[in-house]
């Protein structure tokens, strides 16, 4: 069943992504359908990592906020780096913090990872169960769980509710 | 004229990634300005170029390389990351705190 | 200190064997007879849009079939070479985001391999390059599953099947149309569709799967004798 | 005014280019080598997408995006030697 269910995701995926590199035109459209289903089946025993994503109309939502989220992340992010790089006397103050997640699906777990290494002065070094080893520029928690409500918090709610 | 500006946005923050890079003490650091900065930049750099000439063709494969480059950049410095911690590449003196040496 | 003066002596030296090369460019005013040839004829005759490839496969056909087998010996060589030895070899185990990763990468690069040898008649690409991407995919994937393996009996009826079929498709031609590999036994459809220049993108997908399946054999092979 | 934007757009992205490769001829570790060329590889694949479409030649979108699959696996193989997982 949940073979079944990433086969589905991943069939419709393959498919965007043909139309994406292709065009609207029947016969691509055709090709694109016979090699999406190909490759479907073809991978079909592999991990079905997809099948974590929840299609509720809720997710959805939550989905496209999150991706506003990640923009403002990203954007601070990068001034951050700005500020740090420009500044002559180079403030840092670095270190590897655990921290820990909620998320049980490892295509979860590699969305909060990712997201982490794009914000402000962070970077997922390891990832062990449920811990994360995290790279921080400028430590300002050193315990575990204020850690986390520093790093994770803000897009683990949204993932929750996407990935179940 | 906007897509201009937008490039040239993109282009100043891929030059301060490749500052970072320069200046950062110790490779984890010069990772987190890499990786950062060259995904903001090279978007915006992608972005700005593809408004030269938009057309839907373009958009789509500028829109699936963007997609791309957001996707697989922080995994490629995670497991770069991964290696140097692995291999006991010396962190800066100015690192307070390593739990994950700890915890192995 | 010498070893980083040597390495800078290098870098200067390939510059200036460059530079020249860069200041001298003049794109040919005329081609040659040959070309001209191509240039004239091959849209009109093969019906690709990468006039390239399209003259790869058909005028230039039989060369291509060597190429392919040229990569069949290398392969079955380094199979010989390497031996089946060992397998006690313990890998270390990968990241599991690479892991996560490349388990949804892996179909999205194996989709792009097509594509790539779909169009060789169409944009620059074509069957040797798909088979690349379909065959560094698959690489990708044994890299971040350490107990990964790959089935070798597919790979072969993959690579037998291909090759067949490549060698009957070009006897075809030389049944039905004017000679070895003439790409015309299909019809030539609308210039810079999919469906067009005849058998090319079919010639293009046999290929495509020969390479990719001889580049994991390749692969398979080392991973196996270390 | 647009075009010489885009021309000076162009030049700080090579810029970059080069302060990467600053980091990559200096190390000292293999990583810190990997790190740079790593951002190089990302910045090089912008620049393949400029000129492409600043030189009205599309078609070489397509290169872009192999570069920048096959950088991608490439980092992932050092990556992965380093921490002896080949």
């Amino acid at each position: 069943m949940k073979n079944f269910k990433h086969s589905i995701i991943l069939f419709i995926i393959l498919m965007v992504i043909w139309i994406l590199l292709t065009s609207w035109e029947t016969q691509e459209l055709i090709a694109g359908l016979i090699t999406s289903f190909l490759i479907a089946i073809l991978t079909y025993r592999l991990e079905p990592v997809l099948a974590a994503i929840n299609l509720t109309p809720k997710a959805l939502l939550y989905s496209i906020a999150y991706i506003f989220v990640f923009a403002k992340e990203l954007i601070l992010s990068n001034l951050d780096v700005a500020r740090r790089v420009l500044t002559p006397s180079l403030p840092l103050k670095p270190g590897i913090v655990k921290v820990n997640t909620k998320l049980k699906s490892k295509i979860g777990k590699l969305v909060l990872a990712n997201s982490i290494t794009l914000t402000p002065g962070t970077l997922t070094a390891e990832v062990k169960n449920g811990n994360l080893y995290i790279h921080w520029i400028d430590i300002k928690e050193e315990d575990v769980a204020g850690a986390t409500q520093e790093i994770v918090a803000k897009f683990e709610k949204y993932l929750e509710v996407i990935f179940g | 004229m906007i897509g201009a500006i937008i490039a040239l946005i993109g282009s100043i923050f891929l030059l301060l990634g490749a500052l970072g890079l320069l200046r950062m003490p110790d490779v984890y650091n010069r990772m987190q300005a890499g990786t950062k900065s060259t995904t903001l930049g090279s978007m915006l750099f992608l972005i700005g170029a593809a408004l030269y000439i938009s057309k839907g063709q373009i958009w789509s494969r500028v829109i699936l390389l963007i997609l791309f480059i957001v996707f697989t950049n922080p995994i490629s410095s995670h497991a770069l990351a991964r290696a140097a911690h692995k291999i006991k590449i010396p962190m800066a003196e100015e690192t307070v705190k390593d739990d994950l040496t700890e915890d192995e | 200190m010498v070893k980083k003066l040597f390495s800078l002596i290098i870098l200067a030296l390939l510059v200036i064997m460059l530079l020249p090369l860069m200041t001298d460019f003049a794109p040919f005013a005329e081609l040659s007879r040959v070309a001209e040839k191509y240039v004239q004829k091959g849209p009109a005759e093969v019906g690709g849009q990468n006039l390239v490839t399209s003259v790869i496969v058909t005028y230039r056909g039989l060369d291509t079939l060597g190429e392919i087998a040229v990569l069949f010996i290398a392969t079955a060589g380094i199979g010989f070479l390497l031996g089946k030895s060992s397998g006690k070899h313990k890998r270390s185990e990968a990241s599991q985001l690479v892991n996560t990763g490349t388990a949804f990468l892996l179909p999205i690069i194996l989709l792009f391999g097509v594509f790539i040898f779909l169009h060789g008649h169409l944009t620059p690409g074509g069957g040797f390059q798909g088979g690349v991407v379909i065959a560094s995919g698959i690489l990708l994937f044994v890299l971040a599953n350490a107990d990964s393996q790959i089935s070798s009996n597919l790979l072969h009826w993959i690579e037998d099947l291909s090759g067949a079929f490549y060698v009957i498709i070009g006897l075809l031609g030389l049944i039905l149309a004017g000679g070895f590999l003439d790409n015309s036994i299909l019809p030539l459809g609308q210039f810079g569709k999919l469906i067009s220049a005849g058998a090319i993108p079919l010639i293009y997908t046999l290929i495509g799967l020969k390479v990719g399946a001889e580049l994991v054999g390749i692969l398979n092979n080392m991973q196996r004798s270390q | 005014m647009a075009n010489t934007i885009y021309n000076l757009a162009g030049i700080i992205a090579l810029l970059a280019l080069l302060l990467a490769f600053v980091r990559m001829l200096k190390g000292p570790s293999a990583v810190d080598r990997i790190v740079a060329l790593d951002s190089m590889t990302i910045i090089a694949v912008s620049v393949i997408v400029f000129l492409s479409l600043r030189l009205g030649r599309i078609i070489y979108l397509d290169v872009a995006l192999v570069y920048a699959l096959i950088s991608f696996i490439g980092v992932i193989v050092i990556a992965r030697y380093f921490e002896r997982g080949l």
